[in-house]
């Protein structure tokens, strides 16, 4: 699975899916951390709508992690304080990156979580939309 | 060489709105030495001023040659001189005296006459004391040196003209009908400037609407309607006959 | 007798727009006026040359609209020309087109060889500082660091304007138009410029109050001999203070000569409708 | 032996400090960031918004240290802000990727979508409840019980629904101008001073980071007359975006390999104004132009203020201080403002000194002159 | 969380920018350059643009002086010297000769200073002629223009006004016969140790992000015009009452027993210098 | 051992400063270039100039045109990127450039406008050794009353700077860096009149 379908499924699920996979990997083979999780800040680029144009709707802090497997680097990151769950998420990369055989399994749970995560998403939505204001004619 | 010669001298107007070409003068040939004072004649409308405006550029020849000896540019015509070379002898060789006083409004007719010679480069001083000799020489009552000229009567506002002209010494002097609306005393007057100016030396071309006035002035006389110069004794006799 | 001018315009042009395809060529068949219908612009100032000889008075006659302002405004560096070239002949800057330089040194120019005098004295005078303090603004410009020698200067020039002496320290604001008017003139004489433009200086003011400035001028002219450069679309103001007179329509010199002559010999038909409605 | 410095200064900065904490403890009650963050959303997107750094742990912990001071918190999180590294830019986020919480239209009685009015304040009626002097948690997870069983009746649709904006149909109409995307490089004020004339990006930046009071005011002044901006609010919407980057030293990047690294809720407004444009012919023509504003977490009077200073801000008009970018951009930063206003606070005897001594003079040399 | 603190608070990119900036200043005496000016810990005008020429210049071996209104123990000092500590380490010092960095708000110190010195001077309001013209578009042409005669009309006025120049502190200068410059609202006192100065001189506007500079032997003249020359603070006739300095720049204050007015040195280090020699003197002279 | 990013560069930074708040005086920063242990085939006084002062934000140009591997490497070391003369931030020039290359890109390089004048090149320069020998004769501020320095360079080179920065404050300003491990500084204030040669 590409990299963006997967950190979104990871990071919007509740973490335990992201950690259970990184434990997979960590227990099998060596993990060096690249450097330490570190926060940082990523600057928001947004584009807006009179005339379309870019600005810079300012920053956003993040934690990084590097981890380095089989000689690949992994990258976790993401918004908010979260070294543990930025870990898991760059030996996840790393995995990816190395090839790693237990990464093709990976797939099915993924798509599993996925599924989760947007039943809840149009749950909440559904419950939200309780406050839309309806503006067509009853009929009694 | 004459200090002025005209020579085959036309000119015309055109009026756009009427979408008109209107011939003013054409043919017109005279000349005079220096210190020699010629008079034109005509009928009103004959074209008289035309000639003298022409000879200062307030009018703009169409053809001829008006030649002047200048003694800033040496032999010149006048026709085809620079604007600047045109300002240049209206400044220091040839002046224009009409029965219309056209002046800066609220300026004294001292201050006229002064700033007539300041404008040629004299001193404050040196320009004070002459234009009081010029006031007096044209017989400009003191009383009125200090006052504006819009209230002075046609017979002063010419000889202020005058004055104005005549301090800055000028080679060539223009006379256009300086004395039309004046009265006989006045004209009286006038005449007897015009000897002193004669007197002076100084070259003078004058329009004249009655020839009686020019008796015994002029050197020569150029006749519009005829076309002919009349030179010496015959001058005003031959006119009436 | 060989005369250089002291200032040399040539091929002065100013548009305000862009051009389009139907203007660019500046074609003045296919604009209305100065003005394409196609895309909006403004051809302001359409080729302009003069020359500006020492101790003349220039006059600039034309209608509102005619480009005689803008020509005037791009001279003394107020707005950018499209193309165009002026000389001023000072030993600094002889064969220097100065349209060309930097703006320092367009600044330094308007310090030391210019004096502008603007239609409306907002644009000319500071009016919440002193009457002596506008002048000395002018004299620091050029460059004066001396207070006492500045300020008998400004005394000097007020009293020429015939501003009275006890209301030097007040702020123009509080003057009568034809006072503000005079301080302006006074302040643009100030470095003893050798170049002077006067903007339409007489319109709005009362008859009485125009006839002061205008003698004013004319004294300067005799005076100092300092070449001016009036624009006016007042014919009587032109007859009292031009030597020569350039006459402006929709941007282009159509006509020129010697004052009396444009007047009375108009050649242009533009010129002569103007004269025609001279009162 | 001889002369040594007093350390009166440093002794006092510290006792200060030590009564500053004193201050705080001294009520032997203890804040948790936790209280923070589940209780004091609308001061966190407050304090977020005006330090522009989204985070909202951080903004708790400023709030807490600032003891509810807003100005100090912004001031915390701007200075901790100087010492992050900023490795990452963000892919362009558009907006329609909102995942929204909260739309409203003003002008419209009901938009595409329908209007979503969410959580908001704008209905309550502000009378103090004085039952929250007593609140319990065991009331409070009472109300969470019966609040959630109304849900279990509602069915949800199969996919996720987002929201078209009430400009688009407008643009169809041709009311609005239709801008190709511009992806000109925005200008960042943190990195290059502001320099004027400004750009659009950089106008924009400086407005989503101005402190909040100052933006609205400024909003009001031109609303009210000091302006000439009086807009219909065309579209409010909370609600939360997708933030996506990749990653620098990687080339050749397919869209696919970005990194999803979460979200953040943002408000965004487009405010309607009518305008006078010339045509391709170059006559006139009314049409309408939009204000924008945006700005980190639930900041709805903000954003609104923020779109009306946006168009202000694109017709400059020396009438109207509202239209000067100086007068808007330079004055409505939080850390700015509240920073030189306070340092009138600090000793200034030196410059006083000059002062007396200049008028001294003044008078003497008056009294020398009169004598 | 952790938090781990980069040597002098910035980090290196930060630095560079700050250090590009400072040597265009330099290039450029008394022009204004325009700098991405950080957020730092202590507020806008407290002396964040002093602070970050300190940041940007401080080395491991550096000897640092901060002084406030003259003196080393001023709250202020005391807050930014804490600072630069904590993110440094280096040595401080109130002696003006030992230090090779000096930061200061309003005031030069007496003892002249060398060529191995920096004097960092903080900032509030960078732009000398903002109180001729508001806008910072209008002020940053008429530098362009070298069009000062605005400045200088604020003095012509004052003299047409007053009988006489009415500035206090922040007198302006004309830097190297171009810029027009605020030295920072030092006395006019101050001024001229500006002239020639042996030390180069470092400005920095924290809230106005600009950084500018007077290099070593560099002319910086008062605007004064010729005949009502510049005026320092008069302080005819006193001296400190600790130290007895004469010729110095002086606090007024209030003794609080007799109500009387009384001075003493604003430069507190340079009095306790010569409260020290002369003990050293009496010292000395009591055992010959 | 690696040259330290932090404190090593501050000190260049230092000797910089000095040098060009004092043009002619020649600074050592022997110590510094010590720690370089990378070859980029050019004096370490002249790379470790360029490293005080490029970084991301910033842009340079190489004169030569063959060391693409120079480019490369400055880019990596420093995140800077390449520019074309007319728009570098800094122009860095090798001793072995051509002076005709040189004088053009003289002619080419960002001068800054009246506005904003240090929106211009900053030059580094590799030099022959620097002395302060009697090549040429420096006024201007930062120097009381003549200094003298010598760089190696031509008098076409001193004219075609002269030509740059006539209109103050628009102008450029120049680091020498030599084998050596010395610095000198040039900045647009500056007068530089080269001695005749005799």
């Amino acid at each position: 699975m590409k990299r963006r379908k997967r950190t979104e499924i990871l990071i919007q699920g509740d973490g335990s899916l992201a950690k259970a996979l990184a434990a997979s990997i960590t227990q099998k083979y060596e993990c060096r951390e690249v450097s330490v999780p570190e926060q940082g800040m990523i600057m928001v680029k947004m584009r807006e709508s009179a005339k379309n144009s870019l600005f810079y709707m300012g920053e956003v802090l993040i934690t990084e992690a590097k981890v380095e497997i089989s000689g690949k680097i992994g990258t976790g990151l993401l918004v908010g304080m979260d070294e543990q769950r930025a870990t898991h998420l760059a030996i996840i990369d790393a995995a990816y990156k190395a090839q790693l055989p237990e990464a093709v399994d990976w797939e099915h749970q993924l798509l599993e979580e996925e599924k989760k995560i947007r039943m809840a998403k149009v749950q909440q939505q559904a419950e939200l939309f309780e406050t839309k204001v309806s503006f067509e004619t009853m009929e009694v | 060489m004459a200090m002025l010669e005209i020579a085959g001298f036309e000119k015309r107007f055109t009026i756009h709105h009427l979408n008109k070409v209107m011939p003013a003068i054409k043919d017109i040939h005279f000349s005079l030495e220096t210190g020699e004072f010629i008079g034109i004649v005509g009928k009103s409308g004959s074209g008289k001023s035309t000639i003298l405006k022409s000879i200062y550029r307030t009018y703009l020849p169409d053809h001829g040659k008006m030649m002047y000896d200048s003694s800033a540019f040496g032999v010149v015509d006048l026709a085809h001189i620079t604007e600047r070379q045109m300002l240049h002898l209206r400044k220091y060789e040839i002046g224009y005296v009409s029965q219309f006083l056209n002046v800066m409004p609220r300026t004294t007719c001292r201050q006229l006459v002064t700033n007539a010679l300041l404008e040629m480069g004299s001193t404050e001083a040196v320009a004070g004391g002459e234009a009081e000799k010029a006031l007096a020489h044209f017989e400009i009552d003191p009383k009125l040196w200090d006052s504006y000229p819009n209230t002075f009567s046609g017979g002063e506002k010419l000889r202020l003209n005058i004055a104005m002209a005549t301090v800055k010494q000028p080679r060539l002097l223009l006379l256009d009908e300086p004395t039309a609306s004046l009265d006989q005393q006045s004209k009286m007057k006038v005449r007897e400037i015009i000897e002193k100016l004669k007197l002076n030396g100084t070259t003078l071309v004058g329009i004249f609407h009655d020839i009686e006035f020019m008796e015994g002035l002029c050197d020569k006389v150029y006749d519009m309607q005829t076309r002919k110069l009349t030179v010496g004794e015959k001058v005003g006799v031959g006119a009436e006959s | 007798m060989h005369e250089e001018p002291i200032l040399k315009v040539r091929n002065l042009r100013k548009q305000f727009g862009p051009g389009c395809s139907h203007c660019a060529n500046l074609d003045s068949d296919r604009l209305e006026k100065n003005y394409c219908t196609v895309c909006g612009t403004v051809y302001a100032v359409r080729d302009v040359s003069l020359d500006l000889y020492p101790g003349e008075i220039l006059g600039i006659v034309g209608e509102s609209g005619s480009g005689k302002s803008t020509l005037m405004q791009c001279l003394y560096f107020d707005t950018d020309v499209a193309s165009g070239e002026a000389y001023i002949h000072t030993p600094a800057l002889t064969g220097t087109n100065v349209f060309e330089l930097s703006s320092q040194q367009k600044r330094s120019i308007r310090n030391h060889d210019y004096g502008m005098v603007y239609q409306n004295p907002v644009h000319g005078l500071k009016m919440n500082f002193s009457s002596v303090g506008n002048i000395a603004e002018k004299l620091i410009a050029a460059g004066n660091r001396n207070v006492g020698e500045m300020e008998a200067t400004s005394k000097r020039l007020l009293e020429n304007v015939h501003i009275p002496l006890h209301r030097m320290k007040e702020e123009p604001r509080n003057f009568s138009g034809g006072m503000q008017q005079r301080v302006q003139i006074a302040k643009a004489l100030s470095n003893n410029p050798p170049i002077l433009f006067l903007d339409e200086v007489t319109t709005g003011l009362d008859l009485s109050v125009q006839a002061n400035v205008l003698d004013l001028i004319k004294k300067i002219q005799r005076e100092l001999g300092i070449s001016m450069i009036v624009v006016s679309h007042d014919l009587a103001v032109i007859r009292m203070l031009a030597d020569r007179t350039i006459v402006m329509l929709n941007g282009e010199i159509i006509e020129q000569g010697l004052t009396d002559q444009v007047l009375e010999d108009p050649q242009h038909a533009y010129t002569q409708q103007l004269v025609y409605s001279l009162l | 032996m001889g002369y040594v410095p007093v350390k009166g200064g440093t002794q006092a900065i510290e006792a200060s400090i030590k009564r500053l904490t004193y201050e705080r403890l001294k009520g032997e009650e203890i804040l948790e960031i936790n209280t923070i963050l589940a209780t004091m959303g609308s001061m966190i997107d407050q304090v977020m918004s005006e330090s522009s750094l989204y985070s909202p742990e951080l903004a708790a912990l400023a709030i807490k240290q600032g003891e509810g001071s807003l100005e100090e918190a912004v001031f915390l999180m701007r200075a901790h802000r100087s010492t992050l590294p900023r490795h990452y830019y963000s892919e362009t986020v558009e907006a329609e990727t909102m995942l929204v919480e909260r739309r409203i239209s003003a002008s419209f009685k009901d938009i595409p979508g329908g209007q979503l009015l969410g959580a908001t304040y704008d209905y309550t009626h502000r009378l103090l409840d004085f039952g929250l002097l007593e609140e319990s948690m065991e009331t409070n997870r009472r109300w969470l019980e019966d609040y959630k069983d109304n849900f279990s009746a509602i069915q949800g649709s199969k996919e996720v629904v987002y929201f078209p904006k009430v400009v688009d149909y407008l643009r169809e109409e041709g009311l609005f101008e239709t801008y190709k995307p511009d992806n000109t490089a925005p200008t960042d004020v943190t990195k290059k001073s502001l320099q004027f004339p400004t750009t659009r990006s950089a106008r924009l930046q400086v407005m989503t980071r101005g402190q909040t009071g100052a933006v609205t005011s400024f909003g009001y002044a031109s609303l009210r007359g000091y302006g000439q901006v009086h807009p219909t609010v065309g579209e409010v919407r909370v609600g939360k975006i997708p933030i996506y980057t990749i990653h620098p030293n990687e080339v050749n990047q397919e869209p696919e390999d970005q990194f999803y690294i979460g979200e953040i809720r943002i408000t965004e407004v487009e405010s309607f104004v009518p305008v006078t444009v010339k045509n391709d012919n170059n006559k006139d023509e009314l049409e309408f132009e939009i204000g924008y504003g945006a700005c980190y977490g639930q900041n709805e009077t903000k954003a609104i203020a923020m779109s009306i200073l946006d168009q202000c801000l694109e017709h400059p008009n020396t009438d109207f201080p509202t239209h000067d970018e100086e007068f808007v951009l330079l004055h409505i930063d939080s850390v700015e403002s509240t920073g030189f206003i306070s340092h009138l606070k600090l000793p200034h005897y030196v410059t006083f000194q000059s002062k007396l001594d200049s008028i001294r003079q003044v008078k003497k040399e008056v009294q020398e002159v009169e004598n | 969380m952790r938090t781990n603190t980069h040597f002098a608070f910035f980090d290196e990119g930060s630095k560079k920018e700050i250090r590009r900036a400072t040597l265009k200043a330099v290039a450029i005496p008394g022009y204004q350059v325009p700098f991405a000016s950080r957020e730092m810990p202590i507020a806008r005008g407290w002396g964040t643009g002093g602070l970050q020429l300190t940041l940007s210049l401080i080395g491991k071996t550096d000897v640092l002086k901060v002084i406030d209104q003259g003196a080393d123990e001023s709250v202020n000092a005391v807050s930014i010297k804490k600072l630069v500590q904590e993110t440094t380490g280096v040595q401080v010092t109130d002696q003006t000769e030992e230090a090779d960095l000096i930061q200061s708000r309003h005031r030069i110190p007496e003892i002249p200073l060398t060529k191995d010195q920096i004097l960092v001077l903080q900032v509030p309001m960078p732009e000398p002629l903002r109180p001729v013209e508001a806008r910072e578009y209008a002020t940053k042409r008429m530098h362009s223009e070298d069009d000062y005669s605005g400045a200088w009309l604020m003095l012509f006025e004052q003299i047409v006004k007053y009988g006489k120049t009415a500035t206090a502190a922040d007198h302006p200068v004309y830097v190297n016969g171009r810029y027009v410059m605020a030295p920072s609202p030092i006395p006019r006192f101050d001024n001229p140790k500006m002239h020639q100065s042996e030390a180069l001189i470092l400005l920095g506007a924290g809230r106005e992000k600009k950084i500018y500079a007077v290099p070593p032997y560099t002319a910086v003249e008062s605007l004064a015009f010729e005949d009502y020359p510049f005026a320092v603070e008069s302080f005819e006739g006193q001296e400190c009452r600790l130290c007895g300095s004469a010729h110095v720049f002086l606090d007024e204050l209030i003794d609080q027993k007799t109500g009387e007015t009384v001075y003493q040195c604003n430069d507190t280090s340079y009095c306790m210098e010569q409260l020290n020699s002369t003990e050293k003197a009496e010292v000395e002279s009591s055992y010959a | 051992m690696a040259i330290d990013q932090i404190h090593d560069l501050q000190q260049v930074y230092r000797k910089l400063l000095h040098s060009m708040s004092r043009p002619g005086t020649i600074s050592s920063i022997e110590q510094e270039t010590k720690q370089v242990d990378i070859n980029f085939g050019c004096a370490d006084s002249f790379i470790l100039s360029a490293m005080v002062l490029l970084d991301a934000e910033v842009t340079f140009h190489v004169l030569s045109k063959d060391r693409q591997n120079l480019i490369e490497k400055i880019s990596n070391y420093t995140s800077a990127r390449f520019a074309s003369v007319k728009e570098a931030d800094f122009i860095l020039v090798l001793q072995e450039d051509e002076e005709s290359d040189v004088l053009e890109a003289m002619a080419q390089c960002k001068i800054g406008n009246l506005i904003d004048p240090q929106q211009s090149a900053t030059w580094i320069i590799e030099s022959a050794v620097l002395s302060n020998e009697d090549a040429l004769v420096l006024t201007g501020p930062g120097i009381e009353t003549a200094a003298h320095l010598s760089t190696g360079q031509s008098f076409r080179f001193w004219q075609a700077r002269d030509s740059r920065i006539k209109e103050y404050p628009m102008g450029i300003d120049m680091i020498f860096a030599d084998s050596s491990s010395q610095i000198a500084c040039l900045p647009r204030t500056v007068s530089a009149i080269p001695m005749e040669v005799k």
